[in-house]
């Protein structure tokens, strides 16, 4: 085994003790950003969907990282898992989300309707998501087992060059499509029927009901969108980094700062305060450890509510 | 009261003989609409002061303002000779002006009588210390429980006393609301439409009630839209519109100015309590 | 069943319902509504009225009883079907999208019609001017008035066969009260059924064609308007004498 | 550990019956995938120890198992559940925090306590009675080494990244020493929050210190690491870059590029060793066909057969008895290397020095081992392990 | 199959020390979510705070141990007030995350490189509570029940925790039937129907998070003490799920629901546990269903079913009263 001198080595040694200096502060803080859209891009992604259930329902919905994690299992499965038919990861991916939405669907159809038409408290509600996602993570353990694993494609990619910063056309890509999908579901939201519908449900469910709104099918239909975005979420979680068990539980609490950091109830401000959230993560790094990376994005959440106690694109309400 | 009052002239802002609570050049904005701008207005002590005007006039804001729980943009007002301008609401509360809420707060897995005991002022026990030694506040504590089924019984409520405060209806939930201002015994009580939703039996013998409390010394103002129940008892009206006060005056007065017909009454109203016009 | 009965529009009977297990708000009261007719419900506070209208219309479980609409049976039936059937509700409280503005508050009227819009939002705009000056307003930070009105104006949007209002006066200035009530009235003429709530029982009895009295979940007194607007009992526990003893 | 044991409370159940063992090792939480190679090392320890006749000729029954999950509360109620079962020595657990929480109701039992992953240097002088061992290098044997293999391959920029928990830290700071001592410089030395999902910002920042040379002291997120280091130009193409026991894997060239195994073709490391003994692996592997790592399973294997031999060697199985033996079994002696081996030198008297599949123990008086063979492995072109060499240190001294 | 075995697994669990930790813990929670209806998702940065005072006090400080209490009671009367100032005026929702980001945010502090010197970082303290093992007047042996046995350090240790589990709920039972708890109750209903009567909402939310807080480290103490060992990473958020499920188990609001619900949190949890080995040992279950190291996994996924199934059939949680919950749900 020979030893590849490197490059930089070589040129440090030529000039003695001059030693080579890395990229100035502001091409770091360029790359920092770039970095902190795309984390910001992955946890909008998956955070739209949890700000839309917690719109609809009031639901505190804790298992929604398990959606996220089953969703970039699913599609290792179908790529690469053994007994797994071996696909491409675009179908895999698709199959993935379509089953994250009949995911969602199920649960939904299985769990929460039959509660709420027994009147089951939102405490309640909330604790049992607290021991759904108990369940679901461990039986994801048990079937993914316990290594971290990648998708087939696209798992190294040589960095496109961008002037002082540098990102990987799969990394690109994921973020113009959460970008574009993030705008779909805006879109949607806002001017179509069934958008109109989820607002209208999340604003005021029984009115909602007595203007002719079928509110079990609107809260379905925002369980299966929910559950698909968040296996969208998860597969891209899992080309950027990588497939574990509980990838998606790790990702929860800055999911739920990003809603809460945009204010709740607002769509936009799930995508908004994810981008923050992501970008402060990345960022922090530029002036301290980075293991106090989640640290700092987690403050600056406090902090926003210091000055915003409605989240950033929230709106107080009226008093009296 | 009333002889005094109807000495004044009868224009908005007019300088009343013994004010309680004078308001001065409030202003409050919400993006480009105004909902209050209010030059002066004086609430005079110990009398039934009945606020109304349109929908969306302001006279809420205006309570809300005044009470602590929104923010004026500009002006001042001071409360029984203080200054409690820009106060936070439970101090302008403790100082003795208490105010209900148009769309009722009622506190609902607390029963009845809990709500209402929760409002008696001064009590020792809420103190963290004293409240761990009961003899201290026992007797306290039943002095306020009978204040607290008297007023339920005058509210009839008594027949809820011990049920959740969730589970009243709309109109018992005004009642409830009311009446546990009233445990409050503040110098001045602000009632927000006490009246909407509530049975008309009722809202009659609560009227009475409200006067005996005004000739016990209390000072009320209350917004209302039933001109039945605002010409029965008020001693003095102050008609707001489109965030101004644009009449003041005894409720006769107020009733036949035509501004105040114009913005608020309507036509049919020129004389209230005419007979049906119905078949 | 009578034949009145046959030719009713809405009929609830013997119905039994509440909201906490085990206590029935309503103990087997009833009422009928037919076509055409204009029908006021009152009674003390907590008498069970705005129950009995949630439990017509599917929001809250009927335990015994029946209610049917046009011959047929739709005891707790989800409320968006009735809906679909041509029955509209303005509830007492929350009766507004409070986080959506007015515009989409009125567009919720016509969800299961949304090409009607443009046709009716003119008139109940004329009708509540303000509605036409805050279309972009949040209905969270609208004074209790104004909501009032988005709440009727939604459920007026809908033109149904049947509406249900709950207080549909209450909190509105006189101005618009009479309007409301006028309006209400131009609406029953307009061939559409309408059960009110009302505490301003005056008024109420005054322009329907029957009333009910309801108390402590079950009918007290029926008859039409003029007859309750004359009876002593009536006028003594459930009107008062305030606006008469001036 | 020093001192003798002093007998303790209610452990064990004297003298002649049977050798009851149990475990708290991770099955949930945080450090789960360490969980599955230990628990079947042991079982596989105590499958063969049965085989050869069990302890003191009687088998050990069936472990009593219990899960750390990565919560102290939990790790303890487990240690009480299997202090419960009467064992008379516990295997585990594998993070050392989690042994930390449970080590002085264990050890305050009577009960012997043998980690095969506890790095952390604080247990050398903890006081636990003389009952608590371990069979895993501190962290103190391994840094040198790396450190070594390092400046060998003439790299002085180094930029060295670890897990921010107490077996990253303990082993950067080692080596750390080492290699600025060695006269290299660390350009960098950061730490990462071990449940962060994203590790972009730490390879920028090697990027950004310019190194020669990267040391990534990783267990499984490595993978993950090494990935976003290839991508970003810091990978094994362009400088040296260097694992150590986390990320020696079979198949860890499958894991960051399945396509491409080449990409860490050149990447060093270096672990205590264990492939040494191909025996071993090839026959756990056989008994638990579904072990895909074998992280500290050749450790814990020994930990058991220490135990087991001590109790031969005691004649007893009560930890009061055996705790005392475990440090002599391992050294200074007929040298042995399976439980089957040793017992029949034991049996004839000899005094024996068991060398483990984990290398030759040695445990010092602290009960554990005083030196540790090292094991130097590299990646070839097509992505397979391969060892360069091992060595034995004995720390820096 | 020894269900003996089991059986005993699931008691000694239920009345061990950690479940006196965990229900005092939930005894704050409950006076912060139960009573006065604050969603503090970050009771564990109290307990966090708590155990580190007592460690670093004695380890780093050498302090005796008395003081180290005194100090971890102190810091979490900072963390309460520190905590309090952004969060109080915060709804639900955003105080619940917020909370939860402040209990993050202040164990990656403190296993960060930057407090090592004080907190040890991610080795965590050790062996600062040999006092406290000093002064136990149980001697050396083990004692037991039924079939239930610890060992006198054990024993020490819980009787200890469950006579400060029992003050602790004498105080809160005094409290919360007293004016000062019907106050608290009512700003749980509605802040601003409190405010406008006339009471500094804010000031009461302040002394119930400060008095909860202590609570909660008063058992983050009683941990550390426990094992002697305290470590940043057992105070992650999942232990405040745990709280809550345990509030929640026994029924929120009831002043003796915590501590009838951790008992049965943590008896199910080793319940299920013991359950599961014996069977597999027993040959009930095939090892090829459940391998060995599945079997944690198993467990924590039946826990998570059995938390839904008891939520689902039991939505008040044992002590709760139905209809009070279901005032709740409109
Ligand atoms: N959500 C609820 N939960 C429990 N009980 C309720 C609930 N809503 C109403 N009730 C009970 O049902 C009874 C009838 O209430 P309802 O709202 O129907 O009265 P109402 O006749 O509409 O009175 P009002 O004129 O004051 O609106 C009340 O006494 C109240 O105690
Ligand atoms: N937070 C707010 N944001 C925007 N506009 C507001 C807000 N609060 C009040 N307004 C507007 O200010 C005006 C005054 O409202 P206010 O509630 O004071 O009216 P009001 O006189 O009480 O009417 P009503 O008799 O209908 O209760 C209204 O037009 C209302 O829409
Ligand atoms: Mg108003
Ligand atoms: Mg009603």
């Amino acid at each position: 085994m020979t030893v590849r001198v490197p490059f930089v080595l070589a040129t440090a040694l030529t000039q003695g003790d001059a030693v080579p200096q890395g990229p100035g502060f502001l091409d770091r803080a360029l790359q920092a950003l770039v970095d902190g859209i795309q984390f910001g891009a992955i946890i909008a992604i998956t955070a739209v969907g949890l700000s839309l259930i917690f719109g609809t329902t009031h639901l505190i919905n804790f298992a929604h990282g398990e959606l996220v994690t089953i969703g970039a299992v699913m599609a290792f499965f179908l790529n690469v898992g053994a007994g797994g038919p071996g696909w491409h990861l675009i179908p895999s991916a698709i199959v993935a989300i379509v089953i994250g939405a009949l995911l969602g669907g199920l649960i939904e159809r299985g769990l929460w309707r039959p509660l709420r038409n027994r009147g089951t408290g939102l405490i309640n509600l909330f604790i049992i998501t607290i021991g759904l996602s108990l369940l679901l993570r461990h039986v994801v353990l048990v079937f993914f087992g316990t290594r971290p694993q990648s998708y087939r494609e696209y798992d190294i990619q040589q960095a496109l060059d961008l002037g002082p910063v540098g990102i990987t056309p799969r990394d690109l890509i994921i973020v113009v499509l959460s970008v574009l999908v993030l705008l779909g579901v805006a879109f949607m939201l806002q001017r179509t029927r069934i958008g109109t519908a989820i607002r209208a449900l999340s604003s005021n469910p029984d009115l909602a009901e007595a203007s002719g709104i079928d509110v079990d099918r609107v809260v379905l239909v925002v369980w299966m969108l929910g559950g698909g975005l968040a296996a969208l979420g998860g597969v891209f979680f899992g080309l950027t980094e990588i497939i574990t068990w509980d990838m998606g539980f790790r990702l929860l609490l800055l999911m739920f700062a990003g809603i809460i950091l945009g204010g709740l109830g607002s769509a936009y401000g799930a995508m908004v305060g994810s981008f923050v959230i992501g970008i402060v993560a990345q960022m922090s790094s530029l002036w301290f450890p980075v293991d106090l990376q989640n640290a700092w994005a987690l403050l600056a959440l406090i902090v926003v509510l210091l000055i915003r106690p409605q989240g950033i694109l929230g709106q107080r309400e009226r008093v009296g | 009261m009333r002889a005094e009052l109807a000495k004044l002239s009868f224009e908005p802002g007019v300088a009343k003989p013994d004010p309680l609570l004078v308001v001065d050049g409030v202003t409050r904005a919400f993006g480009g609409l105004v909902a209050v701008h209010v030059e002066h207005l004086e609430i005079e002590r110990g009398a039934i002061t009945a606020l109304i005007g349109p929908n969306g006039a302001g006279k809420s804001t205006l309570f809300n303002v005044v009470s602590g729980f929104d923010r004026a943009d500009s002006g001042s007002w001071t409360f029984d000779g203080a200054p409690v301008t820009g106060r936070s609401a439970h101090r302008v509360a403790r100082r003795g002006l208490v105010r209900t809420f148009q769309l009722t707060k009622t506190l609902s897995r607390l029963s009845v009588l809990e709500n209402m005991l929760l409002a008696a002022n001064g009590q020792r026990g809420e103190r963290l210390g004293l409240a761990l030694l009961p003899p201290v506040w026992l007797r306290q504590e039943r002095e306020i429980k009978r204040r607290a089924d008297e007023l339920l019984d005058r509210f009839r409520l008594s027949r809820m006393r011990d049920e959740y405060a969730g589970t009243l209806s709309g109109g018992q939930r005004k009642l409830l609301e009311m009446a546990r201002a009233l445990m409050v015994r503040p110098t001045m009580v602000m009632l927000d439409e006490p009246m909407a939703g509530v049975n008309p039996a009722l809202t009659q013998s609560l009227l009475s009630h409200i006067t005996d409390l005004r000739d016990e010394g209390m000072t009320v103002c209350f917004v209302e839209h039933d001109m039945d129940v605002v010409m029965g008892i008020s001693d003095w009206v102050v008609c707001m519109a489109e965030g101004e006060v644009v009449a003041e005056g005894p409720p006769h007065a107020v009733a036949k100015n035509p501004a105040v017909i114009d913005a608020y009454l309507g036509k049919q109203h020129d004389e209230p309590g005419t007979e049906p016009d119905h078949e | 069943m009578s034949e009145q009965d046959e030719q009713a529009l809405l009929v609830a009977e013997r119905v039994f319902a509440g909201y906490v297990p085990g206590v029935d708000v309503l103990c087997g009261c009833g009422l009928l509504l037919g076509p055409r007719e204009l029908v006021g419900v009152i009674g003390p506070n907590g008498a069970g009225k705005s129950t009995l209208v949630k439990a017509i219309f599917g929001l809250l479980r009927i335990r015994s009883g029946m209610v049917t609409f046009k011959g047929k049976d739709v005891t707790n039936l989800p409320a968006h079907t009735l809906v679909s059937r041509g029955i509209g509700y303005v509830p007492q409280r929350q009766n507004v999208f409070p986080t959506l503005t007015v515009e989409e508050n009125l567009r919720m009227g016509t969800y299961l019609r949304p090409k009607e819009f443009s046709r009716r939002v003119a008139t109940v705009e004329e009708l509540f001017p303000v509605l036409a000056q805050r279309r972009a307003q949040k209905a969270n930070s609208m004074s209790g008035g104004e909501r009032q009105m988005l709440g009727m104006g939604r459920a007026l949007m809908m033109e149904p066969e049947v509406l249900l209002l709950d207080e549909p006066s209450a909190g509105l200035s006189p101005r618009f009260q009479d309007q409301v009530f006028e309006r209400v009235k131009e609406i029953n003429a307009s061939g559409v059924a309408i059960l009110m709530v009302e505490q301003n029982a005056r008024r109420c009895l005054q322009i329907c064609h029957r009333g009910y009295v309801l108390d402590q979940g079950g009918n007290a007194y029926t008859g039409t308007g003029t007859e309750l607007l004359h009876d002593d009992k009536v006028i003594e526990l459930y009107l008062g004498t305030l606006a008469r003893a001036r | 550990s020093s001192g003798d044991g002093d007998g303790g409370e209610g452990g064990g159940d004297g003298g002649g019956g049977t050798l009851k063992l149990g475990y708290v090792l991770p099955e949930t939480g945080q450090l789960a995938y360490l969980g599955p190679p230990q628990i079947q090392a042991a079982k596989f320890a105590v499958s063969n120890i049965n085989k050869a006749g069990g302890v003191l000729g009687q088998d050990i029954p069936e472990l009593t198992g219990s899960d750390e999950g990565g919560q102290e509360a939990v790790a303890v109620q487990s240690a009480d559940r299997v202090l419960s079962a009467d064992v008379d020595a516990v295997i585990g657990a594998a993070a050392s925090g989690m042994s930390l929480a449970i080590v002085d109701n264990i050890t305050g039992s009577g009960v012997v306590q043998c980690s095969g992953s506890n790095t952390a240097p604080t247990f050398t002088d903890y006081e636990d009675g003389g009952f608590y061992f371990r069979t895993a290098p501190s962290d103190s044997l391994q840094g040198p080494v790396l450190s070594k293999v390092i400046r060998e391959d003439g790299h002085n920029r180094v930029a060295m990244i670890a897990r921010a928990d107490d077996y990253g830290r303990g082993l950067m700071q080692s080596t750390k020493q080492e290699l600025e001592s060695a006269g290299a410089r660390v350009v960098l030395d950061e730490t990462y929050d071990p449940e962060a999902t994203n590790f972009q910002q730490l390879v920028q920042q090697v990027r950004n210190s310019n190194p020669d040379a990267v040391a990534v002291i990783a267990f499984e997120e490595g993978t993950q690491i090494l990935q976003s280091m290839i991508e970003s130009g810091v990978g094994p193409r362009q400088v040296g870059v260097y694992g150590a026991d986390g990320l020696r894997s079979e198949e860890l060239a499958t894991l960051v590029s399945p396509d491409d195994p080449a990409v860490i073709n050149g990447m060093k490391g270096t672990a205590p060793a264990s492939a040494e003994n191909q025996q071993f692996v090839s026959q756990l592997k056989q008994f638990a066909p579904d072990l895909t790592e074998l992280q500290f399973a050749p450790q814990v294997y020994d930990c058991v057969n220490t135990i087991a031999l001590a109790a031969e060697q005691a004649n007893s199985t009560d930890p009061a008895d055996f705790a005392p033996e475990m440090n002599g079994v391992t050294k200074d002696g007929e040298k042995c290397t399976s439980f089957q081996q040793c017992k029949n030198l034991i049996d004839q008297g000899s005094n024996i020095d068991y060398d483990g599949v984990s290398g030759p123990l040695d445990f010092i008086e602290q009960g554990e081992p005083g030196q540790a063979t090292i094991e130097v492995y590299t990646y070839d072109q097509t992505g397979t392990l391969k060892t360069v060499r091992t060595e034995v240190s004995k720390g820096s001294g | 199959m020894d269900w003996s075995v089991i059986l005993s697994d699931a008691i000694r669990s239920g009345i061990g020390p950690v479940a006196a930790v965990y229900a005092l813990a939930a005894i704050g929670l409950n006076l912060h979510f139960g009573y006065t209806g604050l969603l503090n998702f970050g009771q564990v940065a109290f307990m966090l705070v708590g155990a580190y005072g007592v460690a670093a006090s004695v380890s780093t400080y050498g302090l005796p141990l008395w003081v180290g209490v005194l100090i971890g009671l102190g810091s979490s009367v900072l963390l309460a007030l520190l905590l309090g100032l952004p969060t109080l005026r915060l709804r639900a929702e955003y105080l619940a995350i917020a909370t939860i980001a402040a209990g993050e945010i202040l164990r990656l502090f403190y296993r960060s490189s930057w407090a090592e010197p004080v907190t040890g970082g991610v080795f965590g303290l050790q062996r600062f509570a040999t006092e406290f093992y000093d002064i136990s007047p149980i001697p050396r042996d083990t004692y037991g029940f039924w079939l239930v046995r610890f060992t006198s350090r054990d024993l020490w240790a819980l009787s200890v925790a469950w006579a400060v589990v029992l003050l602790a709920t004498a105080l809160i039972a005094l409290l919360v039937h007293s004016p000062w708890g019907r106050v608290i109750r009512s700003i749980r209903e509605d802040e601003d129907a409190v405010r406008s009567l006339g009471k500094s909402v804010y000031a009461y939310k302040m002394q119930s998070l400060v008095l909860g807080g202590v609570l909660g480290s008063m058992a983050g103490m009683m941990l550390a003490i426990q094992n002697q060992s305290v470590n940043p990473d057992s105070y992650d958020p999942v232990v405040t799920f745990f709280l809550y499920t345990i509030l929640v188990l026994g029924g929120a609001g009831r002043v003796f629901g915590p501590i009838v619900g951790s008992i049965l949190f943590w008896a199910l949890l080793t319940f299920f546990d013991s359950a599961l080995r014996e069977a597999i040992a027993a040959g009930y279950i095939s090892p090829d269903v459940i391998s060995a190291p599945e079997v944690g996994a198993v467990r924590f996924a039946l826990v998570g079913l059995g938390l839904m199934l008891l939520m689902i059939f039991r939505p008040q949680g044992l002590l709760g009263s139905r209809k009070e919950m279901l005032l709740d749900a409109r």
